[in-house]
């Protein structure tokens, strides 16, 4: 290994550099997001303390052990594609995908739960705090199922393998991301007051 | 090793968060439609009433005069005349002010001072223009403007 | 000129460059009625001023923007022009449409021109920016469908580059969205809500995609920088444009009758739009400072540079300051917007097209770049216009707070006329500063004729294009 | 995170520990959440607490999965930073309106 290439591999981060210039902007909106959510909540503590007791604590609890447990699948792809464990990857990503899938499920239920109710974006601003950060983060999961389904697809095919498999890595860190603001997302919302 | 930052996933970002970023203003607009009519008061529209009629001939004259190229009308239009989207009010909700007002401009404008032009509409024409306005006024505007000024 | 159809560019530069000097003339007559209200009152009202100043900004950027298509798609894509002739017919009905539909403003009075040409049967006009008569909607479509064929034709059969696809895009997102200016229902909010799909979705949206791919194409052509690197952070900064403009909008959403929550994520999404505009500024800068030549056409490089920071400045930083809700609750539709109006059209839209013009039109002439004397020329036309413009943009500035103050924030708001005379030194300024933007214009178009006549003379540019060892990264 | 000592393979690999951290963490902040009566909530330092959780989280997300850890320069910071902005201005928010 070469001094030049240790360097290089001290200094940036894994995946695509594009990506992480993505995921800058992407956790910007959300620290945003996520102040205006706090500040928000100065102007009228009473009706976010409220209204917070109606969300559902437990479909919050299982959809952060769902998104943690993904990312852990994606690294532990990584791992095994490191090794050249092609199928074991896929399989990795399969899991992944399917923590994804529970997410999307619960987090449907939820939010068929809060229509029924009558909740709406319009509804006050502690409803539309919680509806918009939270499918905003939904359209995230998504927009990363699809990311990791294309990779899983790409593995399959043999399209990584130990030395080259920068397109995974990208993938992943962008799920990772996903986790990540999620797990400011859970307590900010759903626990502290 | 690797690229580190590449020209093929700098497309796919741009696609794919465009189209990310596209459906999720779609989303909004979505919800936006099934919110408006409790904010924009389309039940003055109905055009099988007066009003509505009136409503609807009075947006057209202000369009076929081109009163935006001087006003705005809820903050929006040219800075060089009054806001408009609360003249009614700012008038003491009076619509026959509003017509006298439009009424009493001169053919050849204010010697040195910014000028409306006389526009000759009739009786009838007046008060669609007032009642365009009037309705204007009462769309839920979120509180817009500060004060009745404008 | 590598293709010898690039040549249709050339009416399209000159027409663009001639509107625009139109445009500056009514934008000095609007400045005088600012300060002197009935200068030419009744026969040109301040709205009949206005729509041609703003109308005629429109169709000249368009013009702009069909000129530069026309020139860089073939040397993009590797071939010539799929219909030249198309492309030339198109100019003449483009130019004919604008010319009546001026014309029209300035000689029947508005109404009488909306009755002539039919309005009631589809109502479109009388809507801040799109008062054109349908009919010239209609054209404007028809033009546009010709152009993206002839276009998107000749990219189809060519080499598909990322500046040739991205200015593609862009230009089909314009003729899409325009359609939305043929929505015009009585309901005045959702008049509204669609009439932004077409002004914000064209100036903060895909207007982006064509000014980045030609302000990559000529930093490709001025510095010899690798294309794979121009490309990449052309990609970057339009996907950066898009995510923080789409939602963006909503900025525009917060007064005018729509649901509350579009003052946060309106304000949220805005407050990154500066972000592509200073990603671009950090890229051109980053491009001319890693050239791999010298070209000897340093006007264009001038103007290229000057367009990324400009246009930061004007839409990214005066955009910033009035965009958070909290704060456009006082500064809506006043001063401070046509502010950044002025800044953020002049820094992003009328730049980038005339470092195109700049670009091409030697080369359209047959020579790599005009002489120095030419050049110093269009160099001291950037530095009047654009510091004239930022000028114009500070005392508007200045108007914009002490309107903002006196009519909305005190405990005794003055009604708008009289606050308008207490801000009227502002304006006076203004038009000061506006008077040298027109001379400025006018060193512009005098450069034109310097260059044939250095030319005819067989004066050459000063400087070889020298070509630089490669920097070292 | 993998290596090619066969031996390896029967320690608990550094990223299934740090998976079990933010497990057990994210079942502490649950439980904080719920253990409170619902109308009174879990009261200011344990929202605080909470807080500093997610934000550790967060950082270990960072360095094992993203793989920050070990970088030098300005990226091994980058997260860490996002961090610390959003939640000090969170903190801030909570301990004025408490």
């Amino acid at each position: 290994m070469t001094a030049t290439i240790a360097t290089h591999q001290d200094r940036y981060p894994p995946g695509d550099l594009a990506i992480w210039i993505f995921i800058l902007a992407e956790l910007a909106v959300f620290a945003i997001f996520f102040a205006a959510y706090a500040f928000a909540r100065m102007g009228d503590v009473a009706l976010f303390d409220h209204y917070q007791a109606t969300l559902d604590k437990d479909a919050a609890l299982l959809n952060s052990l769902a998104l943690i447990t993904g990312s852990y699948c994606v690294v532990r792809a990584l791992a095994a594609m490191r090794e050249d464990h092609r199928a074991a990857s896929v399989r990795w990503l399969i899991a992944a995908l399917g923590m994804g899938t529970l997410f999307l499920v619960v987090k449907s239920l939820e939010y068929a739960h809060h229509l029924a109710a009558g909740v709406r974006l319009s509804t006050n601003t502690f409803y539309m705090f919680y509806l918009s950060l939270t499918f905003f983060h939904f359209m995230h999961v998504i927009m990363g199922m699809v990311i990791l389904a294309a990779v899983a697809w790409k593995a399959h095919r043999g399209g990584y393998s130990a030395r080259e498999h920068t397109g995974m890595e990208t993938g992943g860190v962008y799920w990772h991301m996903v986790d990540l603001v999620w797990l400011i997302l859970f307590p900010l919302v759903y626990v502290m007051r | 090793m690797a690229q580190v930052f590449t020209k093929s996933m700098a497309r796919n970002i741009f696609y794919g968060g465009s189209v990310f970023f596209v459906l999720l203003f779609l989303a909004l607009t979505l919800d936006t439609s099934l919110t408006l009519p409790e904010r924009d008061q389309r039940h003055q529209l109905d055009p099988s009433t007066e009003v509505g009629q009136r409503i609807a001939e009075g947006k057209r004259l202000w369009e076929h005069n081109n009163c935006i190229g001087c006003h705005t009308l809820l903050g929006e239009g040219a800075y060089f005349a009054p806001e408009l989207g609360n003249v009614y009010t700012r008038f003491g909700n009076n619509k026959e002010a509003i017509k006298a007002f439009i009424q009493s401009r001169p053919a050849y404008g204010i010697p040195g001072r910014r000028s409306m032009p006389r526009f000759n509409f009739s009786d009838a024409e007046l008060d669609a223009i007032a009642e365009f306005l009037k309705y204007s006024s009462e769309i839920n505007t979120a509180g817009w403007p500060p004060n009745k000024q404008g | 000129m590598k293709y010898r159809s690039q040549a249709v560019a050339r009416p399209y530069f000159i027409a663009a460059i001639g509107l625009f000097l139109a445009q500056i003339v009514f934008g000095v007559i609007l400045g005088i009625q600012y300060v002197v209200g009935d200068f030419l009152f009744p026969e040109i009202p301040f709205n009949v001023a206005r729509m041609v100043h703003t109308n005629t900004l429109i169709v000249w950027i368009l013009m702009g923007f069909m000129g530069a298509a026309y020139y860089l798609i073939p040397e993009e894509t590797e071939r010539e022009l799929y219909s030249p002739l198309l492309a030339h017919v198109m100019f003449w009905v483009f130019l004919a449409a604008a010319a009546l539909t001026v014309a029209g403003y300035l000689i029947v009075p508005y109404a009488r021109l909306a009755e002539l040409t039919g309005n009631d049967i589809l109502p479109t006009m009388g809507r801040e920016f799109l008062e054109q008569p349908t009919i010239t909607k209609v054209g404007i479509v028809i033009v546009a469908l010709a152009f993206l064929f002839n276009i998107g034709m000749t990219v189809l059969k060519g080499r598909k580059t990322a500046v040739s696809l991205v200015m593609l895009i862009g230009l089909l997102g314009l003729a899409l969205l325009f359609l939305f200016s043929f929505y015009n229902p009585t309901n005045l909010v959702l008049d509204k809500y669609y009439w932004w799909w077409v002004v914000h979705l064209w100036v903060e949206g895909v207007w982006e995609l064509i000014l980045g791919s030609m302000l990559a194409f000529v930093l490709i052509k001025t510095t010899g920088v690798d294309r794979e690197v121009v490309e990449k952070w052309l990609y970057v900064i339009i996907a950066m444009a898009l995510i923080t403009g789409l939602v963006g909008t909503g900025h525009h959403y917060f007064w005018i009758g729509a649901p509350e929550y579009w003052q946060w994520w309106g304000s949220i999404f805005s407050a990154l739009e500066p972000l592509p505009f200073f990603m671009m500024t950090v890229f051109a800068f980053n491009m001319v400072n890693q050239r791999r030549r010298n070209h000897p056409n340093r006007a264009a490089v001038l103007w290229a540079l000057g367009t990324s920071v400009l246009a930061f400045i004007g839409a990214g930083v005066w955009g910033f300051l009035h965009t958070l809700a909290p704060v456009n609750f006082y500064t809506h539709g006043s001063q401070i917007t046509a502010a950044h109006g002025h800044m953020a059209f002049f820094g992003a839209y009328v730049l980038i097209n005339i470092t195109m013009i700049s670009y091409a039109m030697p080369l359209l002439n047959g020579r790599e770049a005009n002489s120095m004397r030419s050049q110093v020329l269009e160099m001291w036309s950037f530095w009047l216009m654009s510091v004239s413009m930022v000028f114009i943009t500070l005392f508007l500035t200045g108007a914009g707070i002490l309107q903002v103050f006196l009519q909305r924030f005190t405990d005794t708001p003055l009604p708008f006329m009289v606050v308008q005379e207490k801000i009227a030194l502002f304006y006076w300024l203004r038009l000061i500063s506006g008077l040298v933007f027109l001379g400025g214009l006018v060193v512009y178009i005098t450069s034109f004729f310097v260059a044939a006549r250095d030319a005819r003379q067989g004066i050459a540019p000063v400087a070889k294009d020298a070509e630089l060892a490669p920097v070292n990264p | 995170m993998s290596s090619s000592n066969p031996s390896r393979s029967f320690v608990i690999r550094p990223c299934t520990q740090v998976y079990l951290a933010l497990m057990g963490l994210t079942a502490t902040t649950y439980l904080i959440g719920t253990a409170a009566a619902p109308e009174q909530g879990p009261g200011l330092g344990l929202s605080l607490l909470v807080l500093g959780f997610a934000l550790l989280k967060s950082h270990l997300i960072g360095d094992y999965f993203m793989g920050l850890r070990g970088l030098h320069g300005p990226w091994r910071w980058v997260i860490l930073l996002w961090l610390l902005i959003p939640g000090g201005l969170i903190l801030t928010a909570f301990v004025l309106s408490a």
